[in-house]
């Protein structure tokens, strides 16, 4: 591996990501799956690195669910998206800053069309005058949340209290990143280093101290695939999808798995279940599975923050080997407490693989 | 082991690592005219049992050559032998002979 | 004549006792395995045999073959004089050595040794009238048989001398039992030459055992004699105790097959006891090579049935497949065995022993109980079948008189088709044909690669086909077909034509009417028509109405394979090729308009490799009808 | 008075033109950019169909001028500055401040290899094991073909059309022979590493000219080289530092994936990096769906510019095997003796 033949391909992959002032939108699910991610997000942006970030309770979804399963026409999700813009120009915003990936490549997507098209822009507008009154301005950029994380990579680093590194053998940790489908294949330009050696993650281990893992199926989907998932009688095809990409990178026995989008995490952390559950296999050390972080998550641990304030217990694989392995220290007994030591009650334990 | 309703789906992705190119190296060496075809497809367009079944000489060669056995032993006993198709093969593969290779051999090896 | 020593031994005669033990006990282990393999039918038929009047027939037979060799004499005459002259000479050498004992010393009848050194323990006092006859006859014998010999070391020199081309290489367990065999004569011939001052002799061993004497009156008398005797025992010896794995077996086993035909003994679909005398009944007298295509035209001597033969014997299974699936199975090499071993047969039987899979309803996938009346194709209508077409209702509407059955090669020749088509239209026949849109193979081509239960599987599907339609008479078009449909089939009611013999019966019928053209021709024999079934005058019959034919040497029985069977699935296309492009360049030796066959695959076959014309015999026909 | 060309270029259609004028009696000046004569010749091993050594061939060329130097003049590490019209034939200004007045001016600037970094996902200077046809060429050329890690390769891939009949490259059009190179390779790996598996990607195998369709025979037959009619989609490094490949066997229908020790990209032809210039100092016309030269035609005036006086030859006309190039090369010899005498 030749990272100087990396380095020369992110160089054609440069985006403008501004460093302040964000109007930033949450996605659906994240706040279910990683609760404390996306808090997290604005924690470290707002009180760490005293970013701007504006926050309205009035936006929606994008409507990229409904896409992606085609159950909604764009025209409506063009006037969904047209609304969220239309609050963000009301707060006086020009910059955009997206939690999700499928959000984040819906909104390229769309402002693509627009631009392309400009008529289709212009019928937009109308629909949304005439809908809900509200006028908008097409944002100046769009920066998906890890863009943010990596511009500001460096100064996050400066300020780490622990770093990506085995503290027992002092190597780095082998970290899989996964920057999931809808950031950059479909507009490579658009994502920090391209579609073929994507650098978002890539760049925040390096930061970090993390050494990144290169395997076969790296660019493969994560399954969650949408229709694949929610379809109960296609649900194996996303299985079979995660299940490849373990297999391709078992052999590189990767420390953590650090993603970029909502729903990967979600189904490379539950799928380790389902396969040890059903098939008897598990990819990490001793049974345990390979632990998956969102980039928040990552970034909160490298900060300091507490991993039980991270929300890392509703993790399905257990995240205590990475923890001992960074060093970083935490309580067992308040894995299963919430606020104020309120009881969270304990999960049943699976059968063949081992989460605590 | 848990059922969960839904599993891992076998992969239709050729994995040519773990292919078994046994069958295709014995053949070759009793038959090497096996490694003329160019894959043209004359033989199943003209074959006596492809007009009733599926069977496909061009097919079931490429299979071989990739290692894929599992449709070639569900299929090569439609053969009649008829030897049309060896015939009309623009390589002169001895296609006759083939088909009675991968016969014998499947059956050797208990895949039928 | 008086015996020389009481005892009646010498140590010299323990080597030939040895050899001798030895083939007696190999003699009767190997008729046990022939017996013992023998289904228990055969195994009545040789008894009954050994009772019957024909037994007379059988020993005739067995003095012709195996002795004079009639079959050879035929073939070459310098060849001929060979083989009887060592067989018969040397088998009256032994019995005139049997009757010189029972006239001079019966009491040692009993010693097997006593014939065979039998001047070296008698000696002739005074000349008597018996003695010089037999002294005579054993000369007279023992010269022909030196001759013979002769001829056999200037044959491995100069085979053309003996009408070959070809002859078989030796193998060193061959040589050295065909060297031995060799030594034995002359050996003898010395032998009794240098005792011959004591024992006597005849026009030749004492004319040479005088020459000796004056030799012998500067050294010390009879040193030589004894050496001389043991060397003609040893060789004796090393002969017999090579001659099971030499090619001599045939000597002993010609016999046993001879008897086991006359007994009515033929060859089984299965390599039984008579496969096995067949294959040790094979002299590698190499006669089968010249006309081996395989071996004249592509360069493939080791594929020769008498290669085949050896390597079944030595039990190199690899070769003996290889050789079944490269052999065309054209007959030629069966037709010129002298020993009449069915190779063919052998090979057929090896390969279908090598098949040990079966599939059950293999062919499902073709149904047969279409009504071939509603399209006029019977597998036409099986395509196009609904559910609706395919319940009882469907009725018969007329049966046709003939059922026509192209075969699947004569749709890659599709102008035999249409001349069959017109033929029979010209001729107001009310046929059907079968396989018009394509039909299912007959069964023959899986039968040739050693199939049998596909074959069967076939063969019941176009069975209910053919009977299906009600027609009494079925052409064919396609020889290879023809073959199977009228020995394997049973079309019970139904008469299966090939389209030569139907053609000719229409033409003697006068429905159809031709005019002679000025072409010259010269005409083919498919193997499978000509050698395999024995139709040679039809052909021949309406080729001389329809168009100048011309005789080569390649007629009937001897007619040459066109490379392309439905054997040899082995054979490489490049070898078919140059067997076909032989085969046409020997038959259009003497330019002609056009050569004329009747199998689909041999049209296929020479018009792939020139520009030569090659038409069917029905194409011609077609040609030349004269439309009332 | 003898008449003077200036040929553009001292690869082999340069080099042939030369030799072909000067043997009409022309005075010849080869610019050449680099310090050497040769062109992409100079860095092949063995040249298809018959795996006669390059260097042989280029030597003999060398010979040739040599031998002629009174009529032709090399002047290497020179590129041209400007033409200009004369009364009377071209003013060529080299680089090296030499003016030239020229009867004629022959242009041979040849192609350049597609770069294959473009194609990203086939990792071509990314991962170790990638190479592009030239690179084996080189390395065949020291009858070492080894792994980054000194391995002998156990399986090796070529990957077919890379940088042709590619819209995503703007390289629509066929290279003509890179499917002929791959299979020529191909076997020299086997008969170098006759334990090695290979196999060729391709879309179409385009074996056009003579002993093209009889090396693919025997690379089949011969030395069991595997086929896969399916193009690459992208290629990673294993754990253990070889290469998942994944293709389409489209014959099959099936998607499929090999671990390979090694990877060749049979790169193609795409015009040169001087073409643009060349074509606005010349006056010439670049052809908008393949950015090579047009000629007058493709038929009569297959060496003709559009501009007076001006000819074209070789692989700067569009992609040509090396036979084909220097038979270019003679004929436009031929063309500019005939303008020249008309």
């Amino acid at each position: 591996m030749k990272l100087e033949g990396k380095r020369l391909i992110w160089k054609d992959y440069q985006k403008e990501i501004p460093d302040d002032k964000y109007f930033y939108v949450r996605s659906c699910i994240r706040q279910n799956f990683f609760p404390a991610s996306e808090h997290h997000f604005l924690k470290i942006m707002r009180e760490d690195l005293g970013k701007d970030v504006y926050e309205t309770e009035h936006h929606t979804t994008c409507g990229g669910i409904g896409y992606h399963c085609d159950v909604i026409q764009l025209e409506t999700i063009m006037s969904i998206v047209a609304r969220q813009f239309a609050l963000m120009t009301e707060a006086g915003y020009k910059n955009y800053a997206v939690s999700c990936i499928t959000s984040f490549g819906l909104y390229t997507e769309i402002i693509h069309t627009w631009q392309t098209f400009p008529e289709i822009l212009e019928k937009t507008r109308r629909q949304l005058k005439e809908a809900t009154g509200r006028e908008f301005e097409i944002p100046e950029h769009v920066a998906h949340a890890s863009d943010i994380i990596f511009k500001l990579r460096h100064e996050i680093a400066a300020k780490a209290k622990y770093k990506l590194i085995n503290q027992k053998t002092g190597k780095p940790l082998k970290v899989v990143e996964h920057i999931g489908c809808h950031y950059a294949k479909m507009f490579p330009h658009k994502g920090v280093g391209g579609a073929e050696y994507p650098y978002v993650l890539a760049g925040m281990v390096e930061a970090w101290g993390g050494e990144v893992v290169d395997y076969p199926e790296r660019r493969h989907c994560c399954g969650f695939g949408f229709r694949q998932y929610f379809v109960k009688s296609n649900r194996g095809y996303s299985l079979s999808n995660t299940h490849k990409k373990f297999e391709s990178m078992e052999p590189f026995k990767p420390d953590m798995i650090i993603t970029n989008c909502p729903g990967c995490p979600y189904f490379l952390d539950r799928w380790q279940y389902v396969i040890a559950e059903s098939e008897g296999k598990t990819y990490g050390e001793n049974g345990h599975g390979i632990p998956v972080f969102t980039y928040e998550e990552v970034a909160g641990l490298v900060m300091g923050y507490d991993p039980w304030d991270l929300g890392l217990q509703v993790h399905q694989i257990a995240v205590e080997p990475l923890l001992d392995k960074m060093g970083i220290p935490y309580d067992p007994e308040a894995k299963y407490k919430g606020l104020e030591g309120k009881d969270l009650g304990k999960p049943e334990l699976p059968q063949n693989i081992c989460c605590c | 082991m848990k059922d969960f309703g839904f599993g891992i789906k076998k992969s239709g992705v050729i994995d040519l690592d773990k292919a078994d190119m046994s069958l295709m190296r014995e053949i070759a060496a009793e038959e090497p005219s096996f490694l003329h075809c160019f894959y043209c497809g004359t033989c199943t367009a003209t074959c006596s049992a492809g007009k009733y079944t599926g069977f496909n000489l061009r097919r079931l060669q490429l299979l071989i050559k990739r290692g894929q056995l599992d449709e070639v032993s569900e299929r090569i006993s439609e053969c009649m032998l008829c030897g049309k198709c060896q015939w009309v093969c623009p390589k002169g593969v001895n296609t006759r002979h083939v088909v009675m290779l991968v016969n014998k051999k499947l059956h050797a090896r208990k895949i039928r | 004549m008086h015996e020389r020593f009481a005892n009646a031994y010498d140590p010299f005669v323990i080597p030939y006792m040895i050899g001798y033990v030895f083939v007696l006990a190999y003699l009767v282990v190997a008729l046990v395995t022939v017996v013992k393999n023998l289904p228990m039918s055969d195994r009545k038929k040789m008894l009954r045999h050994l009772f019957s009047f024909k037994l007379f027939v059988t020993i005739k037979d067995i003095f012709a073959d195996c002795l004079l060799h009639v079959k050879i004499w035929k073939k070459n005459k310098m060849l001929g004089y060979m083989h009887s002259s060592i067989a018969f000479g040397w088998f009256m050498l032994i019995l005139v050595g049997h009757i010189e004992i029972f006239f001079f010393a019966p009491h040692r009848v009993n010693l097997p040794w006593y014939p065979i050194f039998f001047r070296y323990f008698m000696m002739e006092t005074e000349t008597s009238v018996g003695g010089s006859v037999f002294f005579f006859l054993m000369d007279f014998f023992l010269l022909m048989v030196l001759s013979g010999i002769a001829l056999a070391m200037i044959k491995r020199i100069r085979r053309r001398l003996f009408g070959m081309k070809r002859t078989t290489r030796l193998k060193w367990n061959d040589q050295l039992a065909m060297y031995s065999l060799w030594c034995i004569f002359p050996l003898r011939f010395l032998a009794e030459s240098f005792t011959s001052h004591i024992s006597g002799g005849g026009f030749l061993t004492r004319s040479f055992g005088m020459l000796f004497d004056w030799f012998n009156q500067f050294m010390n008398n009879d040193a030589l004699i004894r050496p001389m005797w043991w060397a003609y025992s040893i060789a004796l010896m090393v002969f017999f105790l090579t001659l099971p794995w030499s090619r001599f077996t045939h000597i002993l086993s010609e016999v046993l097959l001879i008897y086991m035909r006359n007994a009515g003994i033929r060859e089984s679909s299965k390599n039984n006891g008579y496969a096995g005398v067949e294959i040790f009944s094979c002299s590698r007298c190499g006669l089968c090579l010249d006309p081996c295509q395989m071996v004249s035209s592509a360069s493939l001597r080791q594929m020769a049935s008498v290669e085949f033969t050896r390597n079944v014997r030595l039990r190199q299974n690899k070769q003996a497949m290889e050789a079944a699936s490269y052999c065309l199975m054209c007959d030629r090499c069966v037709q010129a065995c002298p020993v009449g071993v069915n190779s063919v047969q052998l090979k057929l039987n090896l390969k279908a022993a090598d098949v040990k899979y079966t599939y059950p309803n293999r062919y499902d996938y073709v149904e047969a109980e279409a009504n071939p009346m509603d399209t006029g194709s019977a597998w036409a209508d099986i395509l196009h079948r609904t559910p609706e077409a395919a319940a009882p209702t469907k009725k018969v509407v007329r049966t046709p008189e003939v059922v026509y059955f192209a075969g699947c090669m004569s749709h890659l020749t599709p102008k035999i088709e249409q001349a069959m088509v017109r033929i029979f239209e010209a001729a107001g026949v009310d046929f059907t044909f079968l396989d018009k849109d394509g039909g299912i193979c007959c069964g023959r081509p899986l039968m040739l690669a050693g199939d049998r239960t596909g074959s069967e599987q076939l063969v019941a599907k176009n069975t209910e086909a053919i009977l299906a339609t009600g027609a009494k008479v079925m052409v064919c078009s396609c020889p290879i077909c023809y073959k199977i449909f009228k020995d394997t089939y049973k079309l019970e009611g139904v008469q299966v034509l090939h389209h030569t013999e139907y053609i000719l019966q229409l033409m003697e019928a006068g429905k159809i009417t031709v005019r002679k053209s000025s072409q010259k021709g010269v005409y083919h024999d498919p193997c499978e028509l000509g050698r395999h079934s024995g139709i040679y005058r039809q052909p021949r019959d309406i080729l001389y109405r329809v168009l100048n034919l011309q005789q080569t040497p390649y007629e009937g029985k001897d007619a040459l394979c066109c490379g392309h069977s439905m054997a040899g699935e082995g054979m490489p296309y490049k070898k078919r090729r140059m067997i076909a492009r032989d085969a046409l360049r020997k038959m259009t030796e003497n330019p002609v308009d056009v050569l004329v066959t009747a199998c689909p695959s041999c049209k296929r076959s020479f018009a792939e490799i020139g520009t030569e014309e090659i038409r069917d015999i029905a194409e011609i026909v077609c040609d030349q009808l004269v439309t009332r | 008075m003898e008449d003077v060309i200036v040929v553009i270029g001292g690869g082999p259609a340069g080099m042939e033109a030369a030799l072909s004028l000067a043997g009409r009696g022309h005075k010849v000046y080869i610019v050449e950019k680099t310090n050497a004569l040769g062109g992409h010749l100079a860095r092949w091993d063995r040249l298809f169909p018959q795996q006669d050594p390059a260097q042989e061939i280029l030597n003999d060329m060398l010979a040739g001028i040599k031998n002629a130097d009174d009529k032709i003049e090399v002047i290497c590490n020179a590129q041209v500055q400007s033409v200009k019209k004369r009364m009377r034939g071209l003013e060529v200004m080299l680089s090296n401040q030499k003016m030239i007045l020229a009867d004629a001016v022959l242009v041979c600037c040849g192609f350049d290899l597609f770069r294959a970094e473009r194609k990203e996902e086939y990792g071509y200077g990314i991962y170790d094991n990638v190479l592009t046809s030239a690179d084996l060429e080189e390395r065949f050329k020291h009858k070492k073909v080894l792994c980054a890690d000194g391995r002998v390769p156990e399986k090796v891939a070529f990957v077919h059309c890379v940088g042709s009949r590619d819209e995503k490259v703007d390289h629509t059009y066929c290279s003509k022979v890179c499917c002929v190179t791959a299979v020529k390779q191909a076997c020299e790996i086997k008969e170098l590493y006759p334990q090695a598996e290979v196999f060729n990607l391709y879309m179409d195998l385009r074996m056009f000219d003579r002993y093209f369709e009889q090396m693919y025979h025997k690379a089949q037959s011969h030395y069991g080289v595997h086929f896969v009619r399916g193009r690459l989609s992208e290629v990673s490094e294993t754990a253990d530092g070889r290469l998942q490949i994944k293709t389409e066997d489209t014959l099959l229908g099936r998607p499929m994936k090999i671990t390979v020790d090694m990877l060749v990209l049979m790169v193609g032809m795409q015009a040169c990096a001087q073409t643009e210039e060349l074509s606005e100092k010349l006056d010439l016309k670049v052809s908008a769906s393949d950015h090579f030269f047009e000629t007058k035609d493709l038929f009569l005036k297959g060496n003709y510019a559009h501009t007076k006086g001006i000819f074209l030859a070789g692989a700067c006309t569009g992609p040509k095997s090396l036979p084909d190039t220097l038979q270019d090369a003679r004929s436009a010899a031929e063309s500019i003796h005939r303008y020249l005498t008309a």
